[in-house]
């Protein structure tokens, strides 16, 4: 045996640094209508290719090809532009509180509204959603009413929570939508235990886990694919890969997997990749998984492929350690103009009509701002009384937070 | 019954009573847990409500985190309280906080059941005793019980509760009521007033301490496996100690602490877990914050060391009679 | 410098003076850390002494205890001290114990460094303080710096340090001297003496207090945030308090505290954790256990409340200066 | 829409519980000699049907045969039937220890014996294992005195930990063994890291990690398998997949996935599975995994098919969960009886040179327990002084401890 060489660290890097020339060139990207649509009780086994590949509906001319394809009609996709457009106004409108001090913190969603929008549209209502921070969209495709949402960015004395939240950390259970936690991650293992809990109670109603590519390296990913694939729980676990986790690109939590879908293959979970930024394919694909849940199939596990257009955060300037131009370079497009451009080529929806939308949303989602800032703003108030802080924390208050409370002066 | 029985009692009534009642945990199903406290239950109820799990302590909570947040009420166990530390985020981050950050809307009511403390020659990882870690964190409620008939009592209060409680059961009391001399058989529960136990439905309030021995010399301020060996060393001792018998750490019955210290104006507080920021540094805190004027002498803990649990020296780690005898000494001295 | 500088100058000189201080985290690497405390380091050090993580902290931690066992250095941050829960086992069960449990064959010299503490709107997982969650576990060693000039001398004496330290970062103390006035903007460290950092190889030897400000009426235990904010209530108030900057928790430097508390016979403890179970009670257990004969009145704690850190009431839960002064008018009236 | 049907929840279950007959005929076994054997640098994606098969090189008639065979010579397989014959031995006089009330607890490897002892002579001296309670063959084929390891399983007053841990818990860092953990699973990240130290520092050693079946639902197993995908650190993963954990079969951990080693494809981890019961396959895939590692090649997952044949740990009973007719039905077989025919099938052992070499190895065995026993058992001592507990702590014993210690009467 000849000596053997010193070794050295890999450490993962992304094509492209500030300064750098955006290449999407080794994103292999199959035509749309291209990808199988295997029968939802194929063996796992059998449909491994699921998770190579990507589940695309609509093509470059817009329109809606493959068998993956027609499953909405065309009142369907103009709700489903209608939402992804609401998604947006409403988050150029609380970027542009934040900024103006009316709070403290703002997610966005730019460029990947589909995601969420189009796969509440394959839920019923009882499922549960374990959403992150940035599946907002649940709750406006969901209808739950946008006030609220505000109300819980401004902290202000209509906060459903009282204050206690970071803004966009909803809680919505008859919207089916989990309380948001701060810590990565723990919510995909309770969205498993959640369905786990309908098969136990012989209910019909499933789950749907939430997580992003960053956060897939948490060791609760772990967990939930564990016991997800023991139980057969009757879940949709949701991977949004939007390529970023703040400064760290997806390849960090990737590693040498060739794609995060390919994580379902170690537990015997089907894997199926999806176009983030088609609301077809997402919605075609999560009604997939969710009939697989319901027909006692156990779970499936979604990768979205999308693109995290704007910064992490409010706290967070991605110019700082990614290229300003890799939107634009990114070969799936936008989400909103790719509906729209299918909708105006199959002649149900038009500039004017769009124009018309772009202006009736802009009022709805001024008039519940307004409505919002009726009571109060982070900055202005009114906020909810402090003396709320020692409610909750038990159904029934102990003797030392009563005395707590009393030496807080309340 | 043993302590063992009077816990898969509890089991069994909570299951037959409440549908919403599920089990689980590692072996806890099929085989019954490796102290036997399920024993029966997954024959009885079907392996829907009783079933084995993998080994995953985060899973296990965060799993039944989300079976709480449908509605079910989930009883997991941990093997060894040395092995929660995978479950503590869940615990301190998610089971804790759901209530409060939810404002309501999403619920815990989850009970975690994990053996505690050493003397099994169980070396650092078989003989923890964690409380302080648990009684840290505002939302969990925090159960030792002492004895089999409030280790029942106790258990169906803390399935009964609306939050998550998590239920420390002294190992070292699951076959007999052990005073620390370990050289001696332990005398079995069944020889025990505390060992008949009734097979009825009953609760044991959450929150409301017991005490074990009226005095008046000094107050002993004692949980779990301490008690016993408190009481040994009162009597060897000969001394006129009041013993308290603390089974809810959290929410702590102040009270009952507050009146008896003020009475005796001597405090001694023993526990087997590691003797910094212990949950005997809160109790000494609150003894001296309620009782300052009262006090004779200042509070004595006696304690686990600040060392792990080692395996061949485990009876110098475990704070025996003598050690609690020099403690009262030292206590009525100054 | 500001503190971030302090400890970003700290990392270069250990990296710089020891091939083995390597430097890990989430987006530490490329981007220099979410607050910046690592910028720069990769590009001096290169990509393998310098590098970003994958968003796991029981991974991160679990790692580092491998690499220390070869005999590494590492240094690793946790982004927000609210997120070390799932690092707890690796921290507790295995890095605190290695030294131990191997008998020296297999030791842990590492450091885990995380920003804590609130009153920035991170709410209840941006906010919180966890360091009793160390205090309680033998075998690490815990410290909080106020001020740029100790982060910088502790941190290089935690890296120095053959055993794990636990580093927590003050992070409302990250720019200046925040005194608790949250309607007041902070006056940043280079207005401030101990933000006059020497750019040499220096360290603060782990263990000792800092007696901040001297007094005779009655002592201040506090660290971190803390100690601003009592100074600002100690000369709102005209009162004659001597407060002592703990520094390091574990090891605590027990004759400071009990040379200042028996001259003065009066103790206030500050902390921005939840007090129950909290490292103030400790503090509390000790000052009774050695300076019981010299109390005047009972010590007080002033601290967070029993609740998750609130977003919106964040000045409520924050020990401010008049809850401070309340705090010291009680314990000289006792 | 049809009303769905109610869910309920899959609990899997051994086949064969007390009382049943057990029935392997679903574990599908090659051949010896049928599964391929790839290059070291073939790409993780080609090889993935390593992880669906199983390497075997000992054929009915005790034969090695096909690509795996050829490594090691007759010299190196008597020595490897020494090495599991007195681990073999060791494992019975210690059981009979413990149930002298010699020690508090035991734990031994019976039928698991050629993975620990075959895998050992693939590393090199320096490099690092970080093994689970049930790998002492890494000690006794690499030469660690077997009277330090009942030194340790005695607490007596020659134990190298100093009565600290519990039986079995060794810790030997000359000899490449890292202190066993009693908390399941913290190790396999760990060994990545001291993986990555060794590259960080371009050195050439490597790191081998081991987990049990069971242990690989625990969540560590996650941050191995991305700390070591994602940095290509140089380490062998191993799985010991002895078909139990405690009562609960291996089924329960695997979940829907079909091996255990499928697990590393969703990493982009090469991952091989290998008759753990044929010391020739093992021997020859660490040795292959060993060579990835040292060529910068990155990680190797290994699952080791074999069966605890013994009970969990002294403490245990499998006739609660188990069928006691399974090791005999177990088509594996044994390991020791395995390479015993082997080395007579090719002339390089007999009946007698086997009955001799075990009455050498109980001499063997016998004095060191003897030379142990001298420095005390549990039940009578010497121990280690209680004082010692107090040091180690930390490097130097800080003021409080000193005062405890002095509480104590040290
Ligand atoms: C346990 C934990 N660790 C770290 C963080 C800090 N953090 C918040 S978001 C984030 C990046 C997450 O990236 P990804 O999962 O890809 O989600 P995305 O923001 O892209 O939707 C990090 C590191 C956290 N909130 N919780
Ligand atoms: C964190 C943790 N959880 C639980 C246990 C208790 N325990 C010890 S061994 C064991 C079974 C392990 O099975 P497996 O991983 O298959 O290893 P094997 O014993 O078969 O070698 C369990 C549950 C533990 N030691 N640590
Ligand atoms: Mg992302
Ligand atoms: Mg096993």
């Amino acid at each position: 045996m000849t000596a053997p060489r010193p070794l050295s660290l890999h450490v993962p890097e992304p094509g492209c640094r500030p300064g750098d020339t955006p290449d999407f060139s080794d994103f292999e990207i199959p035509r749309a209508g291209a990808v199988r649509r295997p029968e939802v009780s194929e063996a796992p086994e059998d449909m491994r290719d699921m998770a190579f590949s990507v589940v695309r509906v609509l093509n470059k001319a817009g329109e809606a090809v493959g068998p993956w394809a027609g499953l909405l009609d065309a009142d369907a996709l103009r709700t489903g532009l209608r939402h992804m457009l609401t998604l947006r106004q409403f988050d150029e409108r609380m970027l542009k509180a934040q900024r103006q001090g009316k709070t403290s913190f703002y997610m966005q969603h730019l460029g990947e509204e589909a995601v969420s929008c189009a796969f509440r549209m394959a839920l019923e209502d009882g499922d549960m959603n374990f959403p992150t921070y940035r599946q907002a969209g649940l709750l406006i495709a969901g209808g739950y009413p946008m006030t609220e949402m505000m109300n819980q960015i401004y902290s202000n004395a209509a906060d459903p929570l009282h204050g206690r939240q970071m803004p966009v950390m909803y809680s919505a259970r008859d919207h089916g939508f989990f309380t948001i936690s701060g810590n990565l991650g723990t919510q995909f293992i309770q969205a498993v235990g959640w369905a786990m809990a309908s098969a136990i109670s012989n209910d019909t109603k499933i789950a749907a886990a939430w997580i992003g590519d960053g956060s897939t390296s948490e060791n609760d990913f772990h967990a939930a694919m564990v016991f997800a694939s023991t139980y057969k729980a009757p879940v949709i676990l949701n991977i949004v890969n939007n390529q970023w986790a703040i400064s760290t690109f997806q390849g960090m939590a990737r590693g040498g997997a060739v794609t995060f879908a390919a994580r379902g293959h170690g537990f015997g979970i089907p894997a199926i990749r999806v176009d983030g930024n088609d609301y077809l394919a997402v919605h075609a694909v999560a009604s997939w998984a969710a009939e697989r849940a319901r027909s006692g199939l156990g779970p499936t596990l979604i990768e979205h492929v999308t693109y995290r257009a704007g910064g992490h955060s409010t706290s967070d300037d991605p110019s700082a350690y990614r290229s300003k131009d890799e939107f634009s370079a990114w070969p799936l497009g936008e989400p909103i103009a790719r509906l729209k451009a299918h909708l105006i080529t199959i002649g149900e929806w038009s500039e004017e009509r769009h124009t018309q939308a772009m202006a009736e949303i802009n009022d709805e989602v001024r008039a519940c701002q307004k409505k919002a800032e009726a009571n109060g703003t982070l900055i202005t108030g009114p906020h909810p009384s402090p003396r709320s802080m020692f409610d909750d924390v038990y159904a029934e208050m102990p003797p030392h937070l009563q005395r707590q409370r009393q030496e807080a002066g309340f | 019954m043993t302590m063992i029985e009077a816990i898969r009692n509890a089991h069994d009534l909570a299951m037959d009573r409440d549908k919403r009642v599920v089990v689980f945990g590692e072996d806890v199903g099929y085989f019954g847990g490796v102290f036997r406290c399920t024993a029966g239950l997954q024959k009885k109820y079907g392996s829907n409500r009783c079933f084995d799990a993998p080994i995953n302590e985060g899973g296990i909570v965060g799993a039944g985190i989300g079976m709480a947040a449908y509605g079910l009420k989930p009883v997991v166990e941990i093997q060894f309280a040395d092995y929660m530390y995978p479950a503590y985020d869940q615990i301190v981050s998610e089971a804790a906080r759901l209530r409060h950050r939810s404002a309501g809307q999403f619920t815990c009511s989850m009970v975690i059941r994990m053996p505690t403390g050493g003397g099994i020659f169980g070396g650092q990882t078989h003989s923890q005793s964690p409380e302080a870690l648990f009684t840290h964190v505002s939302g969990l409620k925090v159960v030792v019980p002492s004895n089999p008939r409030d280790a029942k009592g106790l258990l169906l209060a803390a399935i009964e509760d609306p939050d998550p409680v998590i239920f420390l059961e002294p190992k070292r009391l699951y076959n007999g009521p052990f005073d620390g001399h370990h050289d001696r058989p332990v005398v079995p529960w069944k020889k025990h007033d505390l060992g008949d136990v009734s097979e009825d439905y009953y609760t044991v309030p959450l929150g409301k301490a017991k005490i074990r021995r009226e005095g008046k010399a000094l107050t002993v301020l004692a949980y779990g496996t301490m008690v016993y060996v408190a009481q040994a060393a009162a009597e060897e001792a000969g001394i006129d100690a009041e013993i308290i018998d603390l089974r809810t750490l959290i929410p702590l019955d102040l009270e009952t602490i507050e009146t008896s210290v003020k009475k005796t104006g001597r405090c001694v507080i023993i526990h087997e877990a590691t003797r910094t920021s212990g949950f005997g540094a809160e109790l000494s805190a609150l003894v001296q914050e309620t009782c300052f004027y009262h006090l004779e002498a200042p509070i004595v803990r006696v304690t686990g060391w600040d060392t792990p649990y080692p395996h061949a020296q485990e009876w110098t780690y475990f704070p025996g009679p003598e050690r609690i005898k020099r403690a009262f000494a030292q206590v009525l001295e100054g």
